[in-house]
């Protein structure tokens, strides 16, 4: 049943040191603040999920606070790498991590699998791939009809998921529109899930019938953070950042550059700082 | 007015790729070269055509390029949005995808590529982004299109990590492993239009763009170049091509240029 | 690419004798219309697929059009049994029909696995339940993770699928909403599809991102069939005739009776008698 | 103003059923009984519980009971509504559900069920609809309970089919299957409650409607009934809750019985 929190109270009860946990969101409705606010309280030993790691895992990564990441495509979207997580792998700045690698296909199946209850995704994949051979998570299943060998990997099932929306109503219903990417799936695998959101609204009468919406009883904690996907963007209310992005390219090449950064742009800011990031966007 | 003369490599790969799309087509765009490709196509001679993109964009109809996969006008044009399972498992899986672009960092002359790592996977010495959608892309489109630029660097004679399978080690490879498409059927490069010869599956220059020499594309391609018998020369972009690709970058331009957060 | 045709057209090119074919709508959006056209060209020999038989395939089993259903419950809902359907089983009138019964789970995953081109379903079912014993086609896998057993059936591929829709734009494009049931899945995994729609439209500019739609290269062939579903209903043009359920009882229950029923209200009219039977509903 | 002492068995039925349900609770509906007990609880003492029925139909509060699981009005009331698909794989399978409901045509004492067929299953005696959700409804459900009127010819010594598992044979058989889901807590039936042993998961009447005997319920049971130790009499319905059905009733009656088509 939802709570109304602040973003410190939500990450304090529901982000433990040692989680697996998954950040999501497609390019669009990434939950930025909710990391910066980990980020703050210093969670460690944490194992991210993420499609996409994107700058957001960069970030945490280039603060310690992972020790592995499950992913499927390490880049900085229409930018390039991802440098705070290259160093890591590299060079173990600041810490080692280790990586589990998957397609987007398999990620994508291994939620849908965790918000099934299933304990594995079946799928067609990973044919002629290299992956299956360094991944011992990437095994298979015979299909009893035909014999057709299909790939299967273990279901996501994180202990929390984040995801940011466009609005929740007064009751904890939350509406994701746009690109809805696996935002779904990932709170109904998770064990907890915190939604950030630009707007609280009193409800929801007029929706189209059909929409992705998440009832109040599977969200755990909601906090009102408007502008709290930027750089990314929200889907009616601004545009994603592009130059940002192109910015990170820089200021995450230099580790010093990195530090500062952090400590300026989360470190010694709250959540509030967000709606101010996104006016003219 | 367009100076025909002076288009770029750059440009003259993307239509090459354009001119390769039907009306008919139902593309699974990546984001650069691909992208580019399939909405100079839809501007000109394939208006009707669909694209796709794997933030679960159907028939979108972009007036700009997006920088990343998942821009709002994607979703904005699209016929609809799904969610990101449901895009892998009901329009990629389910072999509703004509066309699959991929791009690579090394390329062997099989259509095999990586972009996960060079050098050992479990140390690599670049740690490239991975992936992403290409191992499933390669398998389950009825095609594989592969646009790069050549250098010996990406054109390799033994790509460091199978990211995606192309026809392997050649010859009917992809079937002995049970896949039913025809993985790579086109390379278009900065240089040349390859195409896989129909027995080994190696890739084959069918076609030159203009200017270029057997030596220049030799010189960047990391194995033995192998030339068709018919060797032609890729007819260079016509004004609309050119005119249609360049406006579309100009808007891009400004579009994406303008606005910054705070 | 979708051709718009009549439904005279539509049912001669794409329902042959022999077909495995689907006519799905979860309570909400049945095809009669496109059933009725059916039994009106005397098709023989049909595999019958559908989660819930209901009258609509009581009418065309007891036209003996059928020589196989594949269901998983075989009721009229809200009234009871299915009397035609029964009357097959039971006395082989008009002529025998071989079942495969399963749960609705197992089919809504199996419409689901047809859609996304895998050989089968994979879930959690059937724990206990006596239709594994009586049924061939479920069968196990086991996760090669866990060790659980899970369910297996074969995907639903029907070789032509029909459903009906609320609209359709000029390009072909089709909106199914409200009560969508499984006819995304069905038309999906058919090899080829007729969805009868209540209007076709010039254009869909200002539908919401997230709606059901199936885009214009998915679909067959479209026909323009005002009141299709009667006496099912269509969200947003008419309600369900309840009384026609209640009386279908009556009519069902005497051979008789139900033939002179088919050839007053199915053989001696067209699809244009539908509009008329949505009147005041 | 409501006549609290000519309830019928049927009304004390379903307001026991209601009784049993709370405002966290989130419900798999079927029609019937069911319907109507949930809905009760709804506009009585759980406001705030959640009706799912299997049409897809999430959240909803329909001003009258529907007479199919799709009506329109599960629909518009709904908080949302998913596909078919999405229901099973996401929401009942997905562990989401607190209560599901079963009816019966025929039930053993240890709450297995049969309503596919009276008589062999490959030459049924009589081919009842069948399964429909239930097999999955009672292994899914974290608690299923079960409504039916009490006959000899329902509550039976052994089943036909087993259409859905209970308690099997009871004791631990659930476990044994790997199922880890309490199976059915609770017999609602025209004239008693009945709840399993927690050893032996035999149904024991705990409860007996007012006005009813033993005598009563053995004979309208085809197995040798226990009764428990601390038995109980169901208290009668109040007057809110006997009104409530009441009225619930009318409307549903008003609502249906007008229109019809042409």
């Amino acid at each position: 049943m939802a709570k109304f929190q602040s973003l410190k109270e939500a990450v304090a009860e529901n982000l433990r040191d040692g989680d697996v946990v998954a950040f999501e969101g497609f390019t669009h409705l990434i939950p930025h603040a909710a990391a910066h606010e980990a980020i703050r309280q210093g969670r460690k030993d944490l194992t991210l999920i993420r499609m996409t790691p994107d700058i957001v895992y960069d970030q945490m990564i280039g603060m310690g606070l992972a020790k592995k990441v499950i992913f499927s495509y390490a880049g900085n979207p229409g930018v390039g790498l991802l440098r705070r997580m290259r160093d890591a792998i590299e060079n173990s700045w600041p810490r080692g991590i280790e990586t589990e690698e998957h397609s987007h296909a398999s990620m994508a199946n291994a939620y849908e699998a965790g918000a099934a209850g299933l304990p594995c995704a079946v799928f067609r994949g990973y044919r002629g791939a290299g992956l299956k051979e360094v991944n011992p998570n990437i095994r298979s299943v015979t299909c009893p009809f035909t014999g057709e060998e299909l790939a299967a990997v273990p279901a996501h099932r994180p202990d929390v998921a984040f995801v940011h929306a466009q609005k929740a109503n007064r009751r904890g219903d939350v509406l994701v529109e746009g690109i809805i990417g696996v935002q779904k799936e990932a709170v109904l695998a998770a064990k907890r899930s915190v939604v950030t959101v630009e707007e609280i609204v009193e409800d929801f009468d007029d929706l189209h019938p059909n929409l992705c919406i998440l009832p109040h009883w599977t969200v755990t904690s909601i906090v009102h953070v408007p502008g709290g996907a930027h750089p990314s963007y929200t889907h009616g209310y601004y545009d994603r950042d592009n130059a940002a992005y192109l910015e990170w390219d820089k200021i995450s090449a230099d580790r010093d550059l990195f530090s500062a950064w952090i400590k300026e742009n989360v470190l010694e800011v709250g959540p509030e700082a967000f709606a101010g990031r996104v006016k003219g966007l | 007015m367009t100076n025909l003369s002076d288009f770029t490599p750059n440009e003259m790969m993307t239509i090459a790729a354009a001119r390769a799309l039907s009306n008919d087509d139902v593309c699974f765009v990546g984001i650069g070269a691909p992208s580019a490709a399939c909405n100079v196509a839809r501007l000109t001679h394939a208006p009707d055509i669909t694209l796709i993109y794997e933030s679960g964009t159907i028939g979108t109809a972009p007036n700009v390029l997006p920088l990343s996969i998942g821009d709002g006008e994607l979703c904005e044009t699209a016929v609809t949005t799904v969610s990101v399972p449901e895009m892998f498992r009901y329009w990629l899986q389910g072999g509703r995808i004509s066309i699959g672009f991929l791009g690579a960092a090394q390329l062997d002359r099989f259509g095999n590529i990586n972009t996960t790592v060079i050098g050992d996977y479990h140390k690599p010495k670049v740690r490239l982004p991975g992936g992403g959608g290409a191992p499933e892309i390669a398998s389950s489109c009825k095609q594989v299109f592969i646009t790069m630029k050549q250098a010996t660097r990406g054109m390799v004679e033994k790509i460091d990590f199978y990211t995606s399978f192309g026809h392997g080690e050649g010859g009917n490879h992809r079937e002995r492993l049970g896949i039913k498409t025809k993985g790579p059927t086109l390379l278009i490069t900065d240089l040349a239009i390859w195409k896989p010869d129909p027995e080994t599956k190696e890739f084959t220059v069918v076609s030159m763009h203009r200017g270029v020499t057997r030596d220049k594309v030799q010189e960047t391609c990391g194995w033995k170049a192998r030339f068709s018998d018919r060797l032609e020369e890729t007819p260079p972009p016509s004004e609309l091509e050119l005119t249609t690709l360049r406006e579309l970058q100009a808007r891009t331009e400004k579009a994406h240029g303008g606005k910054k957060g705070n």
